[in-house]
């Protein structure tokens, strides 16, 4: 068995939308779009290890240096740090680069020039020189990943100014907010998940952008507000879906960016039902879900009825054995036994 | 992408056979390296032949075809003597003297395991034979092996550090602070490059220019540094004999690239090379240097072994490895509270 | 005028300690602590650029070299990232260094050893391996330093399992905190505050350790919980001292360290009062404000009887110019009215 | 600690007097570097007098003694071509065309800096001479010029980069990195060493082995290499020129240490050997070596330029020192707003 393909999603899903097109699958939508940004602006690239290997990163990259060329869509030494400050250099000179990580934790070799350059150089001098490039990598969860090989580390980047974050959750998403991240004139960091590669969905052909700091709603409902990203959506809708039986239905939020963070639509929501979950693929502790209690906690405060409540993952490395595995991370039914606590409560 | 038309092949075996003075090693002794080196390869066979049952959820890089490597190195090792990895991990641990069972186990994620099922594959730890870290970060256990190797040298101790690397490891700039400590404080560590022109699916001319030789770099950092025929137990062995000696008498830090091929795709079961990143011929070229073999038939036109024998360690081997895996089959998996142990040490 | 001296703390400043012992300042106390830790453990070791120059880091190192002799107490090349792996692998095998940084900026070029190795490696290999290092860093502020030289970055480390995080407040503290970072045998992380580094305070001699992951109060109140670290506490308990003659008193709290997090000490208090105002020298967004305020949302909730409020840096990189840099940090005058607010709001 | 003892001194200035033929060059030209040398010392002897009043509330770093370096390399560039440095920032800026006014308003922290008062002195940028990018972190401008150098080459411009760094950067993989790439794509750029033995009080062999020298590592890894004498401006420029046209015609990137010393302190105004990392002896005796005094009596010897215009030259600069000055301390600080813009840019 390729393990390359076990540690992607075990199984097709979809998240039904409202939206109109082909289905398309998450791999599907992502190469879509960077063949799309390819064909029309020459200034970008492609890049990162095996982007252009038959594997294609998982496929996302699959056929784009046959149509574009080596020179614009090509191999990278192993050098996250050296690769990340050429990527800014060629970045902030005009060119738009896409630099392509298998995984999140690989990005760790690259603070000093995400951080402290990359993010930071617009704002140094003084709003001359922008720097468009984006950063995406893949999160992996489970099958032995290990400690050193599913990170989710938005949270460690939550904090850096200048920079922002896309998360999403769909193909129609994983699409429209690459394709933003792009034409976006900052640096913009993509985690996708490799648990939402084999989601299939709603994805239209051509150019469509989705905004960049805005959140969606996936759900409607009356008894808590229950804000994600990513791979997290999926279980959260199953988990409030699963609840329908017993009466109870949940606001969903899909917030797509973590930065900028849209508090807007969250705190809109819980003007209504007083009570907020948040879900994350990473660790509880100072990640995503800290940032919107906390910020629920001082906007809306009088909105709130009962404790906020978030679920990612315990201050605890990722351990590599599948039996700890399913201990370690959330899932619908974690999600929904929480709910269910939340609503009755009361 | 252009292909490493069966680069190296001018060497080949030719050396075992004209340059051994045979007479100068014990029978056992060169046997014993036939033994260790079958032992890895028929253990990863049965690896392979098992993988698809998905009872091992854990990414496995396999080294047949590199066998010599390890062997002929760790041959010139003391069992106190320390080994830092990456991901390719069990011919290394296996030729350290490391023991089948925790490892068949730690690739099951059993309790059993030599890292308690947190490690897997990638993180195969076990003090007791000496290997003392493996990193699933390319490179990552390179500064942590010098560091080991200051603390020898500090303290005074008989052991010295042998830190393995892969060709792209030399492209991570940490391998090269690492060395350039090493060689300003002469610590007594040697640096085992196994270059087996790969990077996952990438080729290394996409990756290090062709007129930058990876030991002459090496030498220029103030490493005292060879090149040899990784299929060949002998040359690996006595190169590194050579170079351990050197570290070991306070001279300062060693390296070593080994060119070996490897046979399997980069993680998991079987050959890839359909996938049309490698030439399938280029395979078959290289197994025409079975590192196994062609010792095997040095031994034998030597007298020194013969087709009886060579069934006889097989089948011991065999046995051996059954014992294994039902050891780790049958072995205990991790319960809850497990995971919430040693993230902090008292 | 140097500027190195220009960059620490513009006068000196005392707070007031109930403990007994000789008058030091910040410094000393850290020298102190250092060359005790040096003369009772042969397994200490002390590193850094600089560390045995006569600048000493601010004087944190001076004399060490002189005293311990260069094996122990040595500079380092310029290389982050290799060189924390070089305190791994030393931690590691027994040794227990001290590798110091004149800015937490440049631990982001190590971020890969350290949270991606140091901070896993107990967990990883089932316990077998203790981590004991302390990587200290000094926090810039003002002065010119800019986007490159003042980032406080403890807030993104804070979700990292595994690691210890430390931010004294006085000299009393400075000592007794690194002795038990330099004590425990896992990665602490210290950031001191270049503003802390001229305060005067009491020290005892000789060996004592201030318990990590305990908080204490440093004023006793009744109108709010002031939760901050280091640098801030200065100005929290100037801005409350400020505030007694309009009749505000408030419980200060000094955490001392983040990472374990002492939320038993933040809720007794908050019991009391209802209100709480987080201080941080960090960026507000996913920070240790965050940490803290959803904690409280979550864990205490019912205890608040306001939002909760947090003071720390918007959502911009650091300013080099002196101007800006007065909008960009608190003080304790922007300190004094968000707490004159949120008392009499009610 | 064991002191540099002269070091390098057996070269000097004999080059100039023996080996140039003088009527290759015009007049103007080799007075235009004398003007250029000693634009740079005057201006920095200005900063130096005036640094006391603690108006400039930036942290300088001197580059007096090394001024053949700035003007030798940036003599053999083009107006469009650009450049990146470290903290070490003036001569190159003042060698590559820059704006006094714009500088000093910088060092001032005044709206008309070149940054707008955002970077201060390690960070002056300005495109419109090309001055491209400088980084506070010690190597961190260097993969982002190799990024440049990327862009210049896919898209076929005709300009090209040089990348300054110090002796220390090459300790940065990083560097390293930046390096394997440059030569991989044969991209066009040229990074200028600037060896001065220290970095900070550090002198070089507490961090680099003796027996490997810079720039024989820099060709190990496939550059163009050379080492110059970096107090002679001519034997700067000409290698420079050489190096320049090299890459330029696209046969790939080059690499030049140039030997000079730095007079002043690390940072800061005035000489600080006096705290007893140097011998005050050492810096007299690199005096000798005046990059500047030197050139003077060179061309006086050669009949090119004689007391008076001499005085003459030293007189208009001192006026357009003035006059900077004046224009720095009478611009308009920023305002509070100013602090919240080009975060992002849109
Ligand atoms: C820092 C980092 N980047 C990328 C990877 C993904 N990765 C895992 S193994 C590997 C190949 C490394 O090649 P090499 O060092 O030559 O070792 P080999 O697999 O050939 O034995 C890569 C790129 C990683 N593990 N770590
Ligand atoms: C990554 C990093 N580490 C440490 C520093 C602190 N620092 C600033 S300048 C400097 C010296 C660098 O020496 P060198 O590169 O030789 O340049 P020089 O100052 O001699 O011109 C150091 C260590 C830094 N700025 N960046
Ligand atoms: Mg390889
Ligand atoms: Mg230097």
């Amino acid at each position: 068995m390729p393990w390359a393909a076990a540690l992607i999603a075990s199984k097709e899903t979809s998240i039904p939308s409202a939206e109109e097109g082909r289905i398309l699958s998450y791999v599907e939508a992502l190469n879509e779009a960077l063949a799309l940004a390819l064909e029309i602006d020459p200034h970008v690239l492609v890049l990162g290890q095996g982007v252009n290997d038959p594997k294609g990163m998982f496929g996302v990259t699959t056929g784009l240096s046959a149509k574009y060329g080596n020179a614009r869509v090509f191999d990278t030494p192993l050098s996250e740090e050296g690769m990340m400050g050429i990527s800014t250099g060629a970045a902030m000179n005009g060119l738009r680069p896409v630099y392509l990580h298998n995984r999140p934790d690989f990005l760790l070799l690259a603070f000093n020039q995400l951080v402290t350059h990359a993010s930071k150089i617009h704002f140094m001098d003084n709003g001359k020189t922008k720097v468009p490039m984006v950063v995406w990598s893949a999160i992996g969860r489970g099958w032995g990943s290990g400690a050193q090989h599913s990170q989710a580390i938005q949270g460690l980047l939550l904090g850096v100014p200048g920079l922002k974050i896309v998360m999403p959750s769909t193909p129609y998403d994983a699409k429209g907010l690459m394709l933003s991240a792009i034409a976006d004139n900052n640096p913009v960091v993509i985690f996708d998940h490799r648990w939402c590669m084999r989601q299939n969905g709603v994805v239209p052909e051509g150019m469509y952008q989705v905004p960049l700091g805005r959140g969606v709603y996936r759900r409607n409902g009356r008894d808590l507000t229950l804000v994600g990203t990513s791979h997290t959506l999926e279980m959260a809708i199953n988990a409030v879906d699963s609840l329908e039986g017993e009466g109870i239905t949940a606001d969903v939020i899909d917030l797509r960016t973590i930065k900028p963070l849209d508090g807007e639509i969250i705190i809109e929501s819980l003007k209504r039902t007083g009570k907020i979950l948040v879900v994350d693929t990473g660790w509880e502790m100072g990640g995503v879900c800290a940032e919107i209690g906390c910020l629920v906690a001082e906007k809306a405060f009088y909105d709130l009825k009962a404790p906020i409540k978030r679920i990612g993952l315990p201050d605890v490395p990722s351990p590599a054995g599948f039996t700890l595995e399913q201990f370690y991370y959330p899932n619908p039914e974690k999600i929904a036994n929480v709910i269910r606590e939340m609503v009755c409560k009361q | 992408m252009k292909l490493i038309k069966y680069k190296y092949s001018g060497k080949g075996f030719a050396p075992y056979l004209s340059g051994l003075k045979s007479n100068s090693y014990e029978k056992e002794f060169l046997i014993r390296f036939y033994r260790d080196m079958l032992r890895i390869r028929l253990i990863e066979e049965e690896i392979e032949r098992r993988y698809h049952e998905d009872e091992m959820k854990s990414p496995i890089h396999l080294v047949i075809g590199q066998e010599a490597s390890s062997v002929g190195s760790c041959g010139a090792l003391r069992p106190e003597d320390q080994v830092y990895c990456g991901h390719r991990t069990h011919g290394i641990y296996l030729a350290k003297g490391g023991n089948l069972k925790a490892m068949m186990s730690e690739l099951y994620c059993r309790t059993t395991g030599c890292a308690g099922s947190r490690g897997g594959s990638m993180h195969l730890f076990d003090k007791s034979v000496g290997m003392a870290g493996s990193s699933a970060i390319v490179a990552g256990a390179i500064p942590i092996a010098t560091g080991a190797a200051l603390k020898a040298q500090l303290t005074g101790e008989s052991w010295i550090v042998a830190a393995f690397l892969g060709d792209a490891a030399v492209e991570e700039g940490a391998f090269w602070e690492a060395v350039n400590f090493a060689v300003l404080k002469r610590l007594p560590i040697l640096y085992f490059c196994e270059n087996n022109f790969f990077s996952v699916c990438s080729p290394i001319e996409v990756r290090q220019p062709e007129n930058a030789e990876i030991y002459k770099k090496a030498e220029s950092f103030g490493l005292k540094s060879v090149k040899v025929d990784g299929t060949n137990v002998l040359e690996v062995y006595e190169a590194s004999r050579n170079m351990v000696e050197y570290a070991r008498s306070g001279k300062g830090p060693a390296f070593i690239e080994s060119v070996a091929y490897r046979w399997r795709g980069h993680g998991g079961a079987g050959d890839d090379s359909h996938t049309g990143y490698r030439d399938p011929a280029e395979v078959e070229h290289w197994q025409q240097f079975d590192p196994v073999k062609s010792y095997y038939d040095f031994l034998e036109q030597k007298n020194l072994l013969d087709g009886e024998t060579r069934l006889a360690i097989s089948k011991e081997i065999e046995a051996e490895v059954q014992e294994a895996f039902d050891f780790a089959i049958n072995s205990p998996n991790p319960i809850e509270d497990d995971l919430y142990t040693h993230v902090y040490s008292d």
